[in-house]
């Protein structure tokens, strides 16, 4: 099978869509890896769910001896304090969230439609997992960028014509950076952008339910 | 009201009676308040209204704290729950709160964090209800009003959340019920204090009315009912959370 | 003519309503006149609709070489700071008053009705005057306690059957505090509790338009 | 986005055109943006439509505070006003914004205070409308929807307010812009900072990062765009504030 790119280098290549000192909320999975792949020189603030802005880097397991409860992201994980920091209560970061003052979300997903419909929250039924606060996310970052493998483990597409799963939100994604390629989602379909090293137009479209369109500037991924 | 003083997470909590609503945050260790749940299982209340973010077990890395008292320990008291995070199965494994609402046993209300978030705000405010952009084209849509409003996106309606207890984990408080929070234990905490009837906040510190600075308040004592130290070696303590690092860390040097 | 209660005593009946630890808003006037008034051994926080939450007494003429323009009160009158204090911002202080946090607020009033209707906030066209936080007092304060002359400069009844002026809240008012009486709003009408001492309940409803109910256990104001 | 440092406040507001909204809070002469003010005063924009709680000068006592800027000053650059307090004839005097109100040339919007809070919050809260207790029966309800909801109650239904320039007076900033406010100047500034494309603070002192107790930020500097410090004579500033006392006292000794 041809390479694909390392889930480091998806964030990566999703990190470069992030603007010095922009405020983003970054998902589990591939997004959370974007904090440690930033562009050379930016500064960005991460926002997490239950009220953190601009938190410091991730504690590596070998200073946990050091590590403060109160002082973890959204998916519990340690961060070391960082100047600069806000703490605010869960209501006010969400307000942020809903009224359109985080400049970007990077989000994982199960499926995204043709039309930019997201379903990222449960495989199966409602209860086995939770919403979260994906809904809000997807519906109220200035930008929703998804960070994702191209297909699932059994090689199907997760870029579809309509998601099966359960939605996140309807027509809310912008951008799709993949494994595989990036995908603008735009008025009018999507629009391929870039694919990765080695891979052509035509081997993404197979692996792609909807139709792509070829950006006149195609270009292959650099990372 | 007078904010009252209380020795003991029990008396604090004596008069909640069977059947009552209870708001609670949790995010992990921080900002739960682990005590007033530990004095509220060993009373065996039943047949509450759980209103919290997360019904998931504290953890690390991978590693579940399961001395960790979280709303995920009290599936069988709970006969109502309004969340936005039932299940674990997404994690392979099925929790008790997810067996007993698959067997009927408690009714799930699905929210998302921020929407959760946002009617228990309007129920300690006087709101009505309001029309929220999240949600729209989902399951939560159900049964709720969709509505296009004059900007030309539509909106559902959603209901103010109130709860007849609150429990709230807070850092230190003065003697009036003035609330300070530390780090990301703020949570949802000054939110719930809002919007129950009963609020009763554990605190690392109950400190002189006057030693708080006023412009850093962030729940005034207004919103305060009763308040109760954790002890030096109580749940959530320094020491106690010291403790599970340690404990945490010497489990993985073996593993 | 006889004596009437002064503008004092008026207030210092009025804050005998008032409990130990209770949260209170003053309306200007007589109402502000409570909180030096207070029944011995209260304590009660007040409340200034700009953020303010347990604020110390105001400050004497005389001590205006020390006051400081960011603790004043919701009508610009210096306070001492206080122990325990606390500030919010002016949404969370009026959540405090829609939410019925409030335990009281003791208000002025241009007229109140037999239903307790109350007219408070011009006494003319809207644009001169304004409605600031009367309207949200009125209608979130868990109680609310008019404290007022019992009639206009001219001599006519400030309680009547409806108001001619712009309402403020429709049926709000639980207590009525006179120079003449004490009458309570109740779902049969309104209730004289106490006349000023020397009135009798005959001059009193001479003064007041609605029929008044005599309460059995009818009292001499005591202050 | 990031917030950048103005060194006056010409350069703050350089871009604020004719007819754009504009939010300022004002108590006297806490909380007032005066710089900022001024310097929108000296530009002489027009057709202003301006959202503020009270069109007041300062004063002590009885006394005006007349070299205090507060929207008072601004009469005649607004076309639209939505306000709380739009006159002063209840005091005996016929203001400039009242006049300019009765002959027509700014339209008026009556709200509560309470209510102008909470439309201002749900605007920068990305809440659709919202349904208020406060009002029924008065002459606000009119031209808004009515409606009796589940809990027995009748509601108006309000809606959101943004703008396009919020000035904001805060205490202290960081270079990030986070702020802290000091007692009572903290009024509806926060709520506002929420809800303006263009958000421009004026503070009394700018400091490094990391000064500010991460705990205690009021506003986190995600909500502001430019941050301006008030000079050491600067409107508002602790020196001015001294003057106006002094000035005041020797006055009240004259008369």
């Amino acid at each position: 099978m041809k390479p694909r790119l390392l889930p480091e280098q998806v964030a990566a290549r999703a990190a470069l869509e992030l603007k010095d000192g922009d405020y983003v909320n970054l998902g589990v999975g591939i997004p959370n890896l974007c904090a440690s792949h930033l562009p050379a020189g930016i500064q960005v603030a991460f926002h997490a769910e239950h009220g953190v802005l601009g938190y410091g880097p991730l504690l590596p397991e070998s200073e946990w001896g050091r590590a403060d409860f109160d002082y973890v992201d959204a998916g519990l994980r340690f961060f070391r304090p960082r100047p600069g920091m806000a703490f605010c209560d869960m209501g006010q970061s969400f307000d942020m969230i809903r009224g359109r003052h985080l400049d970007a979300t990077i989000l994982g997903a199960v499926e995204v439609s043709g039309a930019g419909d997201l379903a990222n929250w449960t495989f199966g039924v409602p209860e086995s997992g939770g919403i979260g606060g994906s809904m809000d996310l997807a519906v109220g970052a200035k930008r929703v960028i998804i960070a994702m493998e191209h297909v699932t483990k059994q090689g199907k597409p997760k870029i579809v014509r309509h998601c099966k799963y359960p939605l996140t939100a309807k027509a809310c994604v912008d951008l799709i950076v993949s494994d595989l390629a990036v995908i603008e989602v735009g008025a009018d379909g999507l629009l391929l952008k870039e694919v990765a090293p080695g891979w052509t137009a035509e081997e993404v479209q197979a692996l792609t339910e909807p139709r792509l369109v070829l950006d006149s500037n195609l270009k292959e991924i650099q990372v | 009201m007078k904010t009252r003083i209380c020795t003991t997470f029990e008396e604090a909590i004596e008069d909640f009676p069977d059947g009552a609503s209870l708001m609670v945050f949790c995010w992990g260790v921080s900002g739960t308040p682990q005590n007033l749940l530990q004095a509220l299982r060993n009373k065996g209340t039943q047949d509450l209204t759980l209103i919290t973010h997360n019904v998931m077990p504290a953890f690390v890395g991978k590693t579940v704290l399961w001395d960790v008292v979280t709303p995920f320990m009290m599936a069988d008291q709970v006969k109502k729950l309004i969340t936005a995070w039932p299940g674990m199965s997404y994690l392979g494994m099925e929790s008790p709160m997810e067996r007993r609402i698959r067997e009927g046993k408690t009714a799930l209300e699905l929210v998302s964090h921020g929407i959760l978030a946002e009617r228990i705000r309007a129920g300690g405010a006087g709101i009505g209800g309001f029309y929220s952009p999240v949600g729209i084209g989902t399951l939560v849509e159900q049964g709720k009003e969709k509505r296009l409003l004059d900007d030309g996106r539509e909106y559902l309606l959603e209901k103010p959340l109130t709860a007849d207890f609150g429990f709230i984990r807070a850092h230190r408080a003065d003697k009036l019920g003035n609330l300070v929070y530390r780090g990301g234990g703020r949570g949802c905490n000054p939110v719930m204090a809002t919007a129950c009837r009963t609020v009763v906040a554990e605190v690392d510190e109950i400190v002189e009315v006057g030693e708080l600075d006023p412009d850093a308040i962030i729940t005034p004592g207004i919103y305060v009912d009763r308040l109760v130290r954790v002890p030096e070696a109580g749940l959530g303590s320094a020491r106690n959370r010291k403790e599970l690092l340690a404990r945490f860390q010497a489990q993985g040097k073996k593993s």
